[in-house]
């Protein structure tokens, strides 16, 4: 029964795939996240189904930080699913894209259970080269180019990890499962190369040259996932791969902290550049990458301290997830039906909630990993405010550019994504409350408030003042 | 101390020679034909003298046998010879 | 037993005067006196694998005066082969002459040659093979010149002239060995003979005949244009047979008789101009514009081979090492005749339709004349020596004895040889499987097509995948 | 004689019997060839099926046939064998199906499957060859099977190629049989035996097992397509696709590869080969190959040349798998038999199905496919994305075992860095084709549409067998540790070869 449960998270996506072209198949693509969606409601946490007829070997499983990640990533491409199913978008439409969206989805949520390298790997390819087809590269030239890079970094990326994992393989005299390689001690290129590999996903700086293209052409609802869910599962692997410990050595954890934090600062410097909310959006989440980099580097760094560390990040990835999801189909919707108010104050709510303004997830986020780390590295603490600071400064300026954008013809709002869309909202708005009392929620007001002054100060003086004009799509140290 | 022996040896030998040098280097088919003659004519020289066993006793009936088959031999290969020759004149006539 | 041996000598011999004094019947003569010799050639070839050699004195007479025949394994087999091929160019024979008065004429001199061929590998005396080598050389000269255009009878001519020096050579040769040992019985010879000047000049007087019917290189030069100029089943017989049984005197002499007189420097000038041989003969067979000449280049080659087994024969110590090199040796000049006269029987049939036989106008034989391609095909596995043709195992080895005995000159010859072969009938091949037109049927005249069919079969599959009989027979009949 | 001593004997009969038949079949008796081929195929599948049973249950099949003293022509099933021969057998009943809707029409077809059959024959017993006598005379029949094959159009330029092949087939046969003629001479007839045999022989023979067993890999190199043996593999693919596909996915390249590995484990035994320090050697020659097939395919536009540099690329894994001292580079290399096989036929179909379909020969030409035949693309798909080393697909096995087994044996320093550079340059040749077929627009016509767009893509007996060998490659990968797949068959062979 568990096993049956456990293998049809990625069978159920990969069966539906086959029928995707078919005319209606529109509302297979829902369906198809249900067996994850049952298995993080009735799953216990623990349990593990061999399979050793699979692959060479396999093991599927469901431990706590699998269990959070398939919770957020199971929901949000519901959500995207029932999204597309709505919509009317040209691309999304088509039978083509369906597939690629279904194959990509297996994947994610079927690395998410592997609990293997192999299955990992295999789970991490089949994402990784099935969102090539969501970016829609025969819709333009400047998609097809786009495509072309981001497959080029993956397939990169995706090497990487390969060696890694034979090196992996080699040292644990064949020994395939993340438990069997729990305690077993990385040598240094073994850990460069999955930084590596996984840092391609993560899009951290020098590594991040596919993001800005491919978001900048892809239909909205991928951009979603894309950003949302699958930029994640680089930290799932950093968490699988290099489990803080004896695993890995400390030293490690430390140019993780400095990269983590340099993504931080990039992502924002350059998102406040952008002229299309889209890539600021896309510079938000690896800043974000950033932060979770840094708390994943402070584990790794404290192994001591690393359990409530990685809960905290848990909590955080998943509070991303979310609203960076949430964000991107909002804009989606002002995107096909027009800037109209409503959606303006819904994209507004969530701007903050990323930020991490007081009685909302992102404040949640906030306090969990800021609690993890006020002992073992308070500095890291500080710099998580500067950071709150600093995202609410970029979300000034993303209501900004939606504010100020031209407007086009104003069409009716498509119903079933408007209400996926509110659902998610909703839930974004509820959640905290259902999971934290409403003091630990009261954080981050000095620096969010500081930085939406600073935010509308700069917006006031710049908008007297020609902007900086950085093309979209790329920018330039 | 040359005996009639040695003589009938010897010349047998020089016409097999002689033969055998015309056979070789002359082009025309009757020389050659003839020359193979002569050299035939050496051997069976030489096998003659060879049969010889002295005054009074039979010469070796086996080399005689020999000998005798040898001009069969060459008198129809000659036959053969020149009635191809001329089938062949007579073929170049009609071409 | 032993009566076989004079049935073989007396049933084509008696064949070849029933079809002269009945020329009208005489198709079905032949074919019923090759068929009767053949199984008689078959039944020696049991009796000698059985009991060992045979011999029978013609009349009661012994050794000397009278005649004596004599069957080891060795002649065995090559009667044997005689005997196939033969058989399969006589019934050939009986459609590619399609003048009834042509073939009344030819099928006497046909079953003479068979007579002088059967009676030559069985003669146990100097004499008699004398006389056997002369019988043979006439008739086959008689064949060449058959029905032939002027090229043929000028061939056929200087092929008679030839053959004449030679067999004058040879009898220079028998008449020396007389005087100087006194018998010309080849088993009593081979006791009494020393290394001294008479031996080895009679020797060298035989041997140089002998090469001459041979055709090894460089006393060659007759052979391809009398070989390609005669009819088809002559050509066949003429390069399968008549210079393979020259082959078989000299191998007789000069591994059995003579074998103490001969040293390494000899055999070793044998193998040079066996090398010389294949080589040239291989560069000529590719150069060549017509499909005779290129089978007739070929045998000037594959000649050579077999010479080259002297200098490594004697390079091995005797005993099971040199025998099985020597089996190695008779299946490739088994496998060589067979393949060779098959050949030739599918070149004929291919001229005969075409009206020539230029390799560069042969595109679509393939599809109209396809058993005939196959067999060309197969007899040129065997030609080439690849497997699983007897020719494989016989390369195989002369390539192991040279390699035993340390002498890589033979070994880059071969290799060479047989790498030209396959470029020569790939050559044809090649031409053959162009595209044109294509047949209904496969086998379009049975009767002409099989023999070259079978018999290149037997060169490849019968003699390669069944050769081991051949070493058996070797060492029974030995 | 029983049933153990005929069973090898049985198999190789099972192709070549109805092979002679067909020969002399007419041209029209289409059903009877059909049945015969068939028939053929089956019963060779059934065979083999009892084969496998009984070499893993410990069986011995043996059948001994004299042909010269000391030359004995062996047949005998061991695993290594058995793998080669069960890969020969299913592919060769997928692709006889294939070829009788290839050819359906075509002139010639009597001669066509009369040397299709021989070829497969020369497969099996190359395959089933118990010593290096044997496997030479299997050998040069391939060679011999091939050419007509290749020949068969009859155009100036198919002639060309089987010229072509010719001279590089035959010139390496002869290199063969020198080096098997010379080690016969050395150390007796060379039976096949797991863990070789020559470490026995004293040392003073060392330089010249050196030098023979550099004729023997040149002999096989050229079959194999070792660079710069490798001339003729592009020109081949003039040949009729199921001739194609099956000389490049089982019997000519395969058996060159199969050669080498024979060579290495059976003869010379692995150990000893890299104590003459001869492994190495051959590491560096697949390499190159690798290296190099990959870097040509990128410019083809011919679809059919691309797949040839493929191939020239792809099997050299099988050697580097050889040259990787240690069980699972072996692994590695021998599963990669297997798995190339199956991969690369059903590419090779694929691209026959286009040109037979819509007259589809060149990469360039091959816009919107995917719209037009799915099923085929799809299959081609899977199969391109293996070779690239794509996980689930059998061919990210092969790699796996191969990046494993030289990171074991120390060799990670150049065998990783060729592995990823040709997954890189695969990645690069197959994508922009796969982005072709499915993401671009048709052009307003097909090349030369021979097959009307009906209710199906195109003919089923060109449907199904790309479609069923891309399942299998899949099933390979994604079922590699389950019984009976051919990763457990190789782990197998890797066990008793280093006697484990």
């Amino acid at each position: 029964m568990n096993s049956t449960l456990l293998l049809s998270i990625w069978l159920l996506p990969l069966l539906l795939a086959t029928l995707a072209r078919l005319r209606h198949a529109h509302w297979l693509l829902p369906l198809a996240t249900l067996p994850a969606l049952l298995a993080v409601a009735i799953l216990p946490v623990g349990t593990t189904v061999s399979l050793p007829w699979l692959l060479l070997g396999s093991e599927l499983g469901l431990d706590e930080t699998g269990r959070t990640f398939l919770g957020f990533s199971s929901l949000l491409w519901l959500i995207a699913a029932v999204y597309i199913a709505g919509s009317q978008h040209a691309i999304t439409e088509s039978g083509r894209f369906r597939v690629f969206f279904l194959l990509a989805m297996a994947g994610n949520l079927g690395l998410i259970v592997a609990q293997d390298m192999v299955s990992f790997y295999f789970g991490f390819t089949l994402m990784g080269l099935s969102a090539y087809g969501l970016i829609a590269p025969a819709s333009s030239r400047r998609a097809r180019r786009a495509a072309r890079t981001y497959l080029a970094w993956t397939i990169a990326g995706e090497l990487l990890l390969f060696t890694a994992i034979i090196f992996l393989a080699a040292i644990s005299g064949g020994a395939l499962t993340f438990d069997a390689l729990q305690s077993i001690p990385r040598s240094p290129f073994t850990v460069l190369l999955l930084i590596a590999g996984f840092g391609i996903k993560l899009a951290l700086p020098l590594l991040h040259w596919w993001l800005p293209p491919t978001y900048a052409v892809t239909p909205v609802a991928a951009v979603a996932v894309f950003s949302g869910v699958m930029i994640k599962a680089g930290l799932l692997g950093l968490l699988r791969f290099l489990p803080p410990g004896d695993a890995t050595p400390p030293d490690w954890g430390l140019l993780l902290v400095l990269i983590g934090t340099a993504t931080i600062f990039f992502g924002v410097v350059a998102g406040l550049l952008q002229k299309r909310p889209r890539l600021l959006l896309g510079y938000s989440s690896i800043s974000k990458m950033g932060v979770l980099t840094s708390g994943f580097g402070a584990a790794l760094a404290f192994p001591s301290a690393a359990p409530g560390i990685v809960a905290a990040l848990l909590v955080y990835a998943s509070h991303h997830a979310l609203a960076k999801t949430a964000l991107f189909l909002g804009l989606g919707l002002i995107e096909c039906s027009g800037r109209r108010i409503s959606l303006l104050i819904g994209l507004g709510f969530l701007a903050f909630v990323l930020a991490g303004a007081p009685l909302t997830s992102g404040a949640l986020a906030k306090a969990a990993l800021s609690d993890s780390l006020s002992q073992p590295a308070p500095v890291l603490v500080t710099l998580l405010t500067v950071s709150t600071l600093a995202t609410m400064l970029l979300m000034v300026r993303f209501m900004f550019l939606l504010w100020t954008r031209r407007q086009r013809r104003i069409l009716p709002l498509p119903g079933v994504p408007l209400l996926a869309w509110l659902y998610l909202v909703t839930l974004i708005l509820v959640l905290p409350f259902l999971v934290s009392g409403i003091d630990r929620l009261m954080i981050n007001v000095v620096p969010v408030s500081l930085g939406l002054l600073l935010g509308l100060g700069g917006m006031l003086v710049g908008s007297r003042r020609s902007r900086a004009n950085v093309p979209s799509g790329h920018f330039d140290l | 101390m040359l005996t009639a022996h040695w003589l009938y040896g010897i010349s047998g030998c020089l016409l097999l020679a002689l033969g055998l040098r015309t056979a070789l280097l002359h082009d025309m088919l009757l020389q050659r034909l003839i020359g193979i003659n002569v050299m035939g004519a050496g051997v069976f020289l030489v096998l003659i003298t060879v049969a010889y066993r002295g005054p009074g006793i039979a010469p070796d009936p086996v080399l005689h046998a020999l000998v005798l088959t040898g001009i069969v031999v060459a008198v129809s290969a000659t036959a053969l010879a020149l009635a191809l020759a001329r089938r062949l004149t007579a073929e170049q006539d009609d071409g | 037993m032993a009566e076989t041996l004079i049935w073989l000598i007396a049933m084509p011999m008696a064949g070849a005067v029933a079809t002269l004094l009945l020329p009208r019947q005489s198709t079905p003569i032949a074919c019923v006196t090759a068929v009767a010799a053949s199984l008689v050639a078959g039944t020696l070839l049991y009796a000698v694998s059985e009991q060992g050699s045979l011999s029978y004195e013609i009349g009661g007479w012994s050794a000397g005066l009278g005649i004596a025949l004599r069957a080891d394994g060795l002649s065995a087999l090559l009667l044997m082969m005689t005997a196939l091929v033969m058989l399969a160019s006589s019934v050939y024979a009986g459609t590619y002459f399609t003048k009834a008065a042509a073939r009344a004429r030819f099928w006497p001199l046909w079953l003479l040659l068979w007579t002088s061929l059967n009676a030559l590998l069985l003669s146990g005396d100097l004499f008699n093979l004398y006389v056997t080598l002369e019988l043979l050389g006439l008739s086959a000269v008689a064949l060449a010149s058959f029905g032939g255009k002027f090229a043929a009878v000028q061939a056929a001519l200087r092929y008679l002239l030839l053959g004449l020096l030679g067999s004058m050579m040879f009898l220079a040769g028998v008449s020396l060995i007389y005087a100087g040992y006194g018998t010309l019985d080849l088993a009593t010879l081979t006791l009494a003979v020393e290394p001294e000047p008479v031996a080895w000049t009679a020797l060298a007087l035989m041997s140089a005949g002998l090469l001459l019917k041979t055709a090894l290189f460089p006393l060659h030069f007759w052979l391809p244009p009398a070989h390609a100029s005669a009819s088809a089943p002559v050509s066949a017989v003429l390069s399968a047979l008549v210079v393979k049984v020259a082959f078989y005197l000299l191998v007789r002499l000069w591994m059995d008789v003579f074998a103490d007189l001969v040293t390494p420097a000899a055999a070793g000038l044998l193998g040079v101009m066996g090398a010389a041989a294949i080589l040239w003969g291989s560069w000529q067979a590719l150069r060549t514009e017509r499909l005779k000449l290129l089978a007739a280049w070929s045998t000037v080659a594959q000649l050579g081979y077999l010479f080259l087994f002297f200098p490594v024969l004697l390079a091995l110590p005797p005993g099971p090492a040199r025998d099985t090199a020597f089996g190695g040796l008779v299946i490739l000049a088994l496998t060589h005749g067979l393949a060779k006269a098959g050949l030739f029987l599918a070149i004929g049939i291919i001229q005969q339709r075409s009206g020539h036989d230029r390799i560069n106008e042969l595109n679509g034989t393939a599809q109209r004349l396809p058993a005939t391609t196959f067999a060309i095909a197969l007899a040129g596995v065997a030609l080439i020596g690849l497997p699983p043709s007897g020719a494989f195992l016989g390369k195989w080895q002369l390539l192991a004895g040279s390699f035993a005995s340390g002498q890589w000159l033979w070994i880059l010859v071969t290799i060479a040889g047989s790498l030209l072969a396959a470029a020569y009938i790939f050559r044809v091949l090649g031409h053959a499987f162009g595209n044109q037109s294509y047949p209904r049927h496969s086998v379009t005249i049975a009767r002409e097509e099989w023999p070259a069919l079978i018999l290149t079969t037997l060169a490849v599959a019968g003699l390669g995948l069944a050769g081991a009989p051949v070493w058996n027979l070797l060492e029974s009949g030995a | 004689m029983n049933f153990d001593a005929t069973l090898p004997l049985l198999v190789l009969a099972s192709s070549l019997l109805p092979g002679l038949v067909i020969f002399f079949l007419r041209e029209e008796s289409h059903r009877l060839r059909t049945l015969l081929n068939l028939a053929g195929a089956g019963a060779k599948v059934i065979l083999v099926g009892i084969m496998i049973w009984g070499v893993f249950h410990q069986h011995t099949y043996l059948t001994r046939w004299t042909l010269a003293p000391g030359l004995e022509l062996v047949l005998h099933a061991d695993t290594l064998s058995v793998l080669f021969v069960s890969l020969s057998t299913v592919l060769w009943l997928v692709t006889t199906v294939y070829a009788i809707g290839y050819l359906e029409k075509s002139p010639h077809r009597s001669r066509f499957f009369g040397f299709f059959s021989l070829c497969v024959s020369a497969t099996i017993g190359l395959a089933l060859a118990g010593n290096l006598f044997t496997f030479v005379i299997f050998y040069e029949l391939l060679t011999l099977a091939t050419y007509p094959l290749i020949a068969h159009r009859g155009t100036p330029e198919a002639l060309r190629s089987a010229r072509i092949y010719l001279r590089y087939t035959l010139g390496g046969g002869a290199v063969l049989l020198t080096g098997a003629v010379w080690l016969h001479v050395i150390a007796g007839p060379n039976a096949f035996i797991e863990g070789g045999v020559l470490s026995q022989l004293p040392d003073e023979y060392h330089g010249q097992l050196k030098a023979i067993f550099l004729l023997l890999m040149i002999g096989l190199g050229v079959k194999a397509a070792l660079v710069p043996l490798h001339g003729w593999l592009p020109e081949a693919m003039v040949a009729p696709a199921p001739v194609s596909a099956l000389l490049h996915a089982v019997a000519v390249v395969k058996a060159g590869a199969f050669g080498i590995v024979r060579v290495v484990y059976d003869v010379y035994g692995v150990q000893f080969t890299s104590e003459l320090g001869l492994l190495a050697m051959l590491g560096v020659a697949a390499a190159i190959t690798i290296v190099y097939g990959s870097f040509k395919a990128l410019s083809q536009d011919n679809l059919k040349k691309r797949l040839a540099y493929s191939t020239v690329s792809q099997v050299s894994y099988i050697a580097l798998g050889t040259a990787i001292l240690g069980p699972i580079g072996t692994i590695g290399g021998i599963v990669h038999l297997v798995h190339q096989g199956i991969m690369k036929i059903t590419l090779f179909f694929a691209a026959g199905n286009y040109a037979e379909t819509l007259g589809i020969h060149n990469v360039s030409e091959m816009n919107g496919v995917g719209q037009r035949m799915p099923a085929t693309t799809l299959a081609f798909s899977i199969a391109a994305l293996g070779m690239i080393g794509i996980p689930p697909i059998a061919g990210f096995i092969s790699k796996w075992y191969l990046g494993l087994g030289a990171v074991e044996a120390g060799m990670a320093g150049w065998v990783l860095p060729v592995l990823i550079i040709s997954s890189v340059l695969n990645a690069a040749y197959f994508l922009p084709v796969l982005y072709r077929a499915w993401f671009c627009r048709p052009a307003p016509a097909w090349p030369a549409e021979h097959i009307p767009a009906a209710r199906y893509e195109t003919a089923g007996a060109l449907l199904w067998p790309p479609v069923i060998t891309a399942g299998l490659a899949l099933a390979a990968g994604l079922f590699a540790a389950a019984p009976y797949s051919p990763l457990e068959w190789a782990d197998l062979i890797a066990q008793r070869e280093y006697q484990l």
